[in-house]
């Protein structure tokens, strides 16, 4: 398969997540669509990996992947945090930090 | 040993407070503080007075592409700056060991952060790096009057910071520019000030440069009308963050002149010279007024600083080596004087009620002569009381400015007899006349006098012999000014006669110089008597 | 066989995301991501990095996922409408995310790269091998490796400190206060303070006298 | 040892006295610290003697001597050094200062003995002397400028010493302002001179002098009237003058010290000193004579209507100061500094005669209540007249001789010299007339309550303490002034003091009697070199002249007081209704306070309130803070709009901006 169909397939996953981000309401769903964006990225870095022949954007795709894990325990963590305070769990409820 | 240890000690010693616990950590602090002042007094030993140029040179590239290099050097310019900084901070920082402060690490680690940018700014030898430290000065001072000030600090600190950030951004792009219009042709790109002094730039550009740098040296100053922000300012400081902003950073914008402007810009220094010297008139006398008309005794001092600042930006731009001669070493001596003057705010409030307002005070002196002979010496050098080293600061100054223009200096000279109008009424209003309500008079404790006693004895050192730092900046002042001195005051053709100094009691035989043009005078060396002590009869052997 | 299993595994992965974003349920919608990461796992195997697809399976689906359903079992994935406080969101984002995706596209494909068009460098068996990634991060990239790790750590004991249980506070009292008073001192000048000066002083006026 | 290492024990012997008590002030037991003080300056009076002894070693015209020792701010041209200059006339201040001051030491070792600030008053008098000793000894101008400073401060703390007192202060403030004033003009007038002359040595600039300037040349006069300011402010000369009555609330023995014998004379040392300047700029010369004058008269006639007793002796002091201004500016110089040196004693004796006085009334200083205390205190009485003979120029009085002197050397200079001459010898018999006015209504007549206690031995003291000036409650807690009052007659010190100046106002004329001694002149000569005014010929008529109308109009004027305070003591009054408007002036002290306060003060503060209230306000305030923070804070809010505190909001931002980048490199690429 062309290179070009895997990135058709990124760019199709990213901007469904980023239009998931936009429109969902729950924090938990906000952090999967962040996870779909980056998975995305990832795609296109193995693809761009594999077009060139070389592990660096393996190397790439994996650290993405730390960063994410990384992303997720936080994230999850501040959804964890906000139940226990009873906080509604909903980003525009949560709107604390506005000018 | 490097400067940078100099420089970047006092915040190590904060940092490593902060591991302490928070009624060590002060003291950590503190003690490096005291190691850089030590420090400080072991550069000013080993300074060599004879060699020209900088000394101590660090050089290291920083910033390869942008030709930012991290220079640091001493001079006769920098050099007794330098020490009143490590002074001034030693005693600030015992001064603030007197009294506990909420989160206190967070509080010394500002503080030492703002010694660092300080001595960096003075130390700086590279226009991006003095900008880069004259910047990072706000930002301790920033969090020092917001979280640890008085009432109506938050609105003070804004005033603060936004005024003297405008005035930054300014003189960032005038940095930048300069770098960029020096480094025109086939000059590679470099911010170092010898490189940039080599430049000349074009006059046009020097001018708007010039104004960029004059807007946030006044704004620091502070010099009128950029004055808005002292007020507020004063009045919400802790009084030992105040007793070095006071005393050290409104010095920094001084130096900024004698540093890099008048080198770098001379043209326009010229050109711009009687309006900054016009400013400097009115800020004088606005500044005096103003502590005359004043009852907080820490606005007194605010506008006392204002006019005496404005002495300085007159020496300064005097453009002549006598000016600025005594705008240097006025700068020391204002620095001496009022941090001094700033604890003794604090310990006339503590008998006071803990009012600053000198209504609620007086007869103060009754139970505490060595406080009240502090504060009344502290006061006297104020005023630039003859026999002070204030008074050789100002002698100098307008005498420099009387060469210059006569009138500007007859005009000025009313600034010192309103300097001591308003330093005397803030003494007697504080330690004579009948005891004020609230007033309790007391000694101050030993521990006071640790702070005061020793900046007090160092006016009175220095009083005794100024010709310690003049013999010792008079190479780098007379470097610093001789671009734009040149423009301003051309030499005079070469057969201008027998140079006249060199002839002091015993001098020349009657009759055998002839008139000297008036301003020959400014550019010849001391009197070649200055070691040997003329002795014998004036009539010859 | 590439191609139909390319189309399969990028039918799932796309379907997957569509679930993801438009399933009301919390759990379905983990359901669904768990799905498109195992459909991306095939597509890097196309793509012939099998360490990384066996990361993303492992870790990614196997691990990461299973912390999410903890929490949604934890948190309840109650149903949330899908519908905005700011109701031209709705339109507006998948408006914008048409347009990104149509750029996008413009781009990969109109870029001229002769490259995208082909199947990528010839054969090398070594590629995507644990031993050539690990090469890599160890000689290469090893600086990155050693943030990415200390980041980890970091995230971890953040996690701790975040969903730890406060000393004190029995399961169930209200704590009144939002995380976001936590670290900041009382009057430490908020620009809220600072814009509507004078209104937040009142407590300020601590000793002003001495020192 | 040489004249100069005594120069510098002189200087050194009050110094170490001023920080010895200072430091020591806690542990002085008792009157400790008044003899220390007294004998630091003592020592610097035997240092004085061996400067003077040292001086006459040397050959005549080897007799100007410098010593430096180290150079205080020498940099830029400038060369400012650590320098004395020891030549006659220094030595023969250094002779005057140290000794009357010695004396008034030894004076205040009883008179302030119950003061609580009994060791401050001794550090503050010891450094008032050895600021005045700077002063006259200074080798250059920046020297002479700190010494004349310092003598501004220590008058301004002395007068100021019972600072409890709001007057008390008050009248420090003035004067040292007023002495700023002359220090600015000292300052002004010495770079008039620096710029031509290009040094500060004041043997180098007396050389250069000739050279550099013309007669009359307009910076050398600038700079010899900005000096003469100096002078006048320092000498309390019109119109600086105001200064000098107010300094009285000071103890009595700082009057006698610094307002009467010593550090107001400074400006006469300062125009001896510059002759070469004012002998090569004449009009400013002229312009010190003339002020001189006017100051004469002037004080003389306030002299006339003031009741207080020691400004009566102040505005007199301003008056004998106005003849030696007149007298060194028209050249009179010896004379001058002869009068300075008998006014030294005679004034100094007149202050310490009030002085007891003044403890006999507990406080009290006006004349008004003040009656019939010659038996009571004959001995002061007896000071008092010695006193006021030689300050009413009677012979063989000191003051007549050194009076006339000066009056005659004006009289020399002809043209119209004249009118000062003809002012001089009105003011002398003005000067008789208010003096002994001041003694008969003080000691004849009828005795007060305190004179009949004392006469039955016990002095008197008030139930409570006032302020003789404005009749304000003391503060009795704190000790000074102190509780108990001194008289001469009880303290051995102070007849001690008063008994040397005695004896020194009543012989001292023999030194400069005319036609017959001189050796005051001959000793000054070496000094005044090269003064063409020096040894001016006098004519015998006019030195007949001029002594007959001396003796004939103080005895004259003693004759007219004694007629109407004592004689017919309800025409005063008469005249005071008769001549009713002359009268208000005198006792306004023709109004000089007042024009001040209109002219500068109210002015002032007025500016002051402006720059307050509506330029800072308004201006500063609003219009450049304002404006700046307004900008800012119209900024933050509109991009505080921005930010919603929603999300989604935010990640839609995002969306856009990714989108319109991605849209910007399609286009561009």
């Amino acid at each position: 398969m062309a290179i070009g169909w895997y990135l058709a397939v990124s760019a199709f996953i990213f901007c469904i997540g980023a239009a998931g981000v936009v429109t969902r309401r729950n924090p938990l769903v906000v952090l999967l669509c962040l996870e779909l964006m980056l998975n995305a990225g990832n795609l296109a870095l193995i693809a761009f990996s594999r077009m060139h022949g070389t592990g660096d954007g393996q190397i790439f795709a994996l650290i993405v992947m730390v960063v994410a894990a990384c992303e997720v325990t936080i994230g999850l963590g501040l959804i964890v945090a906000l139940y226990r305070r009873r906080l509604p769990i909903d980003v525009d409820e949560l709107s604390e930090l506005r000018g | 040993m490097s400067l940078s240890i100099l420089i970047w000690l006092p915040l190590v010693a904060a940092l490593i407070g902060a591991v302490f616990p928070s009624d060590l950590g002060p003291r950590v602090a503190l003690g490096g503080a005291l190691a850089t002042l030590g420090i400080a007094i072991g550069y000013v030993i080993s300074f060599d007075r004879g060699a020209e140029g900088l000394q101590f040179l660090t050089d290291e590239t920083w910033i390869s592409e942008l030709g930012v290099h991290y220079k640091l050097g001493l001079d006769g310019l920098n050099l007794f700056l330098v020490l009143l900084t490590a002074l001034l901070f030693a005693s600030a920082m015992l001064a603030a060991n007197r009294r506990a402060w909420e989160r206190p690490r967070l509080f010394y680690f500002q503080f030492a952060l703002a010694e660092t940018a300080v001595l960096g700014a003075f130390l700086a030898q590279d226009l991006a790096l003095f900008v880069a430290f004259f910047d990072l000065m706000l930002i301790p001072f920033y969090f020092l009057v917001g979280a640890w000030g008085g009432p109506d600090r938050v609105a003070a600190t804004t005033k603060l910071v936004i005024y003297t950030l405008v005035g930054s951004l300014l003189m960032l792009a005038g940095a930048i520019a300069t770098g960029v219009i020096a480094a025109q042709g086939d000059a590679p790109l470099s911010f170092a000030l010898s490189d940039l002094q080599r430049a000349s730039l074009p006059e046009g550009s020097q001018d708007w440069i010039f104004l960029c740098f004059a807007a946030a040296f006044l704004v620091k100053m502070p010099a009128f009308p950029l004055h808005g922000w002292m007020p507020d300012g004063y009045r919400a400081m802790p009084l030992p963050v105040l007793a070095v902003f006071s005393a050290v950073l409104s010095k920094v914008a001084a130096y900024g002149f004698l540093r890099v402007v008048l080198p770098i810009f001379p043209d326009a220094s010229v050109q711009f010279q009687e309006l900054m010297l016009l400013l400097a008139l009115a800020s004088i006398l606005y500044g005096s007024v103003m502590a005359f008309t004043q009852t907080d005794l820490r606005l007194i001092l605010g506008y006392s600083s204002v006019a005496q600042l404005g002495f300085i930006t007159l020496g300064i731009f005097a453009l002549r080596p006598e000016g600025a001669q005594g705008a240097l070493l006025q700068m020391i001596n204002h620095g001496l004087v009022v941090a001094p003057l700033f604890f003794i705010v604090g310990l006339l409030a503590e008998r006071a009620g803990g009012s600053e307002d000198i209504r609620d005070m007086g007869g103060v002196a009754f139970r505490a002569p060595v406080l009240a002979a502090m504060f009344l010496i502290a006061a006297l050098a104020t005023l630039a009381m003859p026999g002070s080293a204030n008074f050789v600061g100002e002698f100098l100054i307008l005498l420099g400015v009387f060469k210059a223009k006569l009138v500007i200096a007859i005009v000025a000279f009313t600034g010192v007899v309103l300097a001591s109008v308003y330093m005397l009424r803030a003494f007697i209003r504080a330690m004579h006349n009948r005891t004020g309500e609230r007033v309790e008079s007391r000694e101050m404790g030993l521990l006071d006098g640790v702070v005061v006693v020793p900046l007090v004895l160092a006016i009175v050192a220095l009083s005794l012999y100024p010709q310690l730092p003049l013999v010792r900046s008079e190479d780098s002042v007379e470097a610093s000014i001789r671009a734009a001195g040149q423009i301003a005051d051309p030499p005079p053709p070469p057969q201008a006669g027998v140079p006249r100094a060199g002839a002091v009691p015993g001098g020349p035989v009657p009759g055998q110089g002839g008139q000297v043009p008036p301003g020959a005078g400014g550019q010849v060396p001391p009197p070649a008597g200055a070691g040997a002590p003329p002795s014998g009869s004036g009539q010859g052997p | 066989m590439a191609e139909v299993l390319f189309f399969i595994a990028a039918t799932g992965a796309i379907a997957g995301a569509i679930g993801v974003v438009a399933l009301r349920n919390a759990f379905y919608a983990v359901l669904a991501l768990v799905g498109h990461l195992l459909s991306l796992a095939a597509l890097f195997l196309l793509l012939r990095s099998e360490f990384v697809a066996a990361a993303q399976v492992v870790v990614y689906a196997g691990a990461v996922m299973v912390l999410y359903v903890f929490v949604v079992a934890y948190v309840g994935g109650e149903d949330m409408p899908i519908r905005g406080t700011a109701a031209g969101l709705r339109i507006v984002a998948p408006l914008f995310a048409v347009v990104l995706l149509v750029e996008l596209c413009i781009a990969t494909l109109g870029s001229g790269l002769k490259a995208i068009d082909g199947e990528g460098a010839g054969f090398d068996p070594a590629f995507g091998s644990p031993a050539q990634i690990g090469e890599l991060f160890l000689t290469k990239f090893l600086l990155a490796f050693e943030i990415a790790s200390f980041l980890l750590l970091v995230a971890a004991v953040g996690a701790v400190m975040l969903a730890r249980r406060r000393r004190g506070l029995d399961e169930g009292d209200r704590d009144d206060s939002t995380p976001l008073d936590i670290p900041r001192p009382a009057l430490t000048g908020t620009m809220a303070e600072a814009v509507h000066s004078g209104e937040a002083t009142g407590r300020g006026d601590r000793d002003r006298g001495g020192w | 040892m040489s004249a100069t290492t005594y120069g510098w024990l002189v200087l050194a012997f009050p110094l170490a006295g001023t920080v010895v008590i200072s430091l020591l002030y806690r542990r002085l037991p008792g009157r400790t610290a008044g003899w220390i003080g007294t004998a630091a300056i003592g020592l610097s009076f035997l240092a004085s003697v061996g400067a003077l002894l040292a001086l006459l070693d040397h050959p005549h015209e080897e007799r100007q001597l410098v010593s430096s020792l180290y150079d205080y701010a020498s940099t830029a041209g400038v060369d400012g050094q650590l320098s004395i200059l020891i030549d006659p006339l220094s030595v023969f201040m250094m002779l005057v200062v140290s000794g009357v001051s010695a004396l008034i030491h030894l004076y205040s070792v009883s008179y302030l003995a119950s003061d609580r600030g009994y060791s401050r008053f001794f550090a503050y008098l010891n450094f008032f002397v050895f600021s005045m000793l700077l002063l006259v000894e200074a080798g250059n101008f920046l020297m002479l400028i700190v010494g004349w400073a310092f003598v501004g401060a220590a008058s301004y703390l002395l007068i100021s010493f019972w600072y409890r007192r709001t007057t008390a202060t008050g009248a420090g403030i003035k004067a040292f302002v007023i002495n700023v004033i002359g220090d600015v003009g000292l300052v002004l007038g010495t770079y008039f001179i620096f710029k031509h002359v290009g040094t500060l040595d004041f043997l180098a600039t007396f050389e250069r002098v000739p050279d550099e300037f013309s007669t009359n040349q307009g910076d050398l006069v600038a700079g010899c009237v900005l000096l003469l300011v100096g002078a006048f402010a320092k000498s309390a000369q019109i119109p600086l003058h105001t200064w000098l009555p107010d300094a009285m609330e000071g103890p009595t023995p700082v009057s006698a010290l610094i307002h009467a014998a010593t550090m107001v004379t400074a400006g006469v040392y300062l125009i001896a000193r510059m002759h070469p300047l004012f002998e090569q700029a004449p009009a400013a010369a002229d312009v010190g004579a003339v002020v001189g004058c006017l100051t004469l008269i002037v004080a003389a006639t306030i002299g006339l209507a003031a009741t207080d007793l020691k400004r009566v002796i102040a505005y007199s002091t301003m008056s004998q100061i106005g003849y030696m201004i007149m007298g060194v500016s028209a050249g009179a110089y010896a004379a001058g500094l002869f009068h300075l040196m008998t006014h030294a004693f005679f004034k100094a004796l007149l202050f310490m005669a009030a002085g007891s006085l003044i403890g006999a009334m507990a406080g009290v200083q006006s004349l008004d209540r003040m009656s019939g205390f010659r038996r009571a205190m004959p001995f002061t009485f007896g000071c008092f007249v010695i006193g006021g003979l030689a300050l009413a120029g009677v012979p063989p009085f000191s003051g007549f001789f050194s009076k006339d002197e000066i009056l005659l050397l004006v009289g020399e200079r002809g043209g119209w010299h004249w009118i000062l001459y003809v002012v001089g010898y009105i003011g002398a018999f003005l000067t008789a007339v208010y003096t002994f006015r001041m003694i008969f209504r003080a000691f004849l007549g009828e005795p007060v309550d305190e004179a009949r206690e004392l006469e039955q031995g016990h002095v008197h003291h008030a139930d409570v303490p006032r302020n003789p000036a404005n009749d304000e409650e003391e503060d009795t807690d704190v000790g000074f002034p102190g509780p108990e009052h001194h008289i001469a007659e009880r303290a051995g010190e102070m007849r001690g003091a008063m008994a040397v100046l005695a004896v020194g106002a009543v012989v001292a004329g023999v030194l400069q009697v005319p036609g017959t001694t001189h050796v005051i002149e001959s000793f000054l000569e070496p000094t005044f070199a090269e003064s063409r005014l020096f040894e001016a010929e006098t004519s015998t008529g006019l030195t007949v002249l001029g002594l007959v109308l001396g003796t004939v109009l103080g005895l004259g004027g003693i004759a007219v007081a004694y007629r109407l305070w004592v004689q017919r003591p309800d025409a005063p009054a008469r005249i005071r209704e008769r001549l009713s408007a002359p009268y208000r002036l005198f006792a306004n002290k023709w109004y000089f306070d007042e024009l001040y306060d209109a002219a500068i003060v109210r002015p002032g503060a007025a500016l002051g309130r402006f720059a307050q209230e509506t330029f800072e306000r308004v201006f500063v305030d609003r219009a450049l803070i304002g404006g700046a923070t307004g900008i800012v804070r119209a900024g933050s809010s509109a991009v505080r709009s921005a930010q919603t505190g929603f999300l989604r909001y935010y990640a839609a931002l995002l969306l856009l901006g990714l989108t319109g980048l991605a849209l910007y490199f399609l286009l561009v690429s």
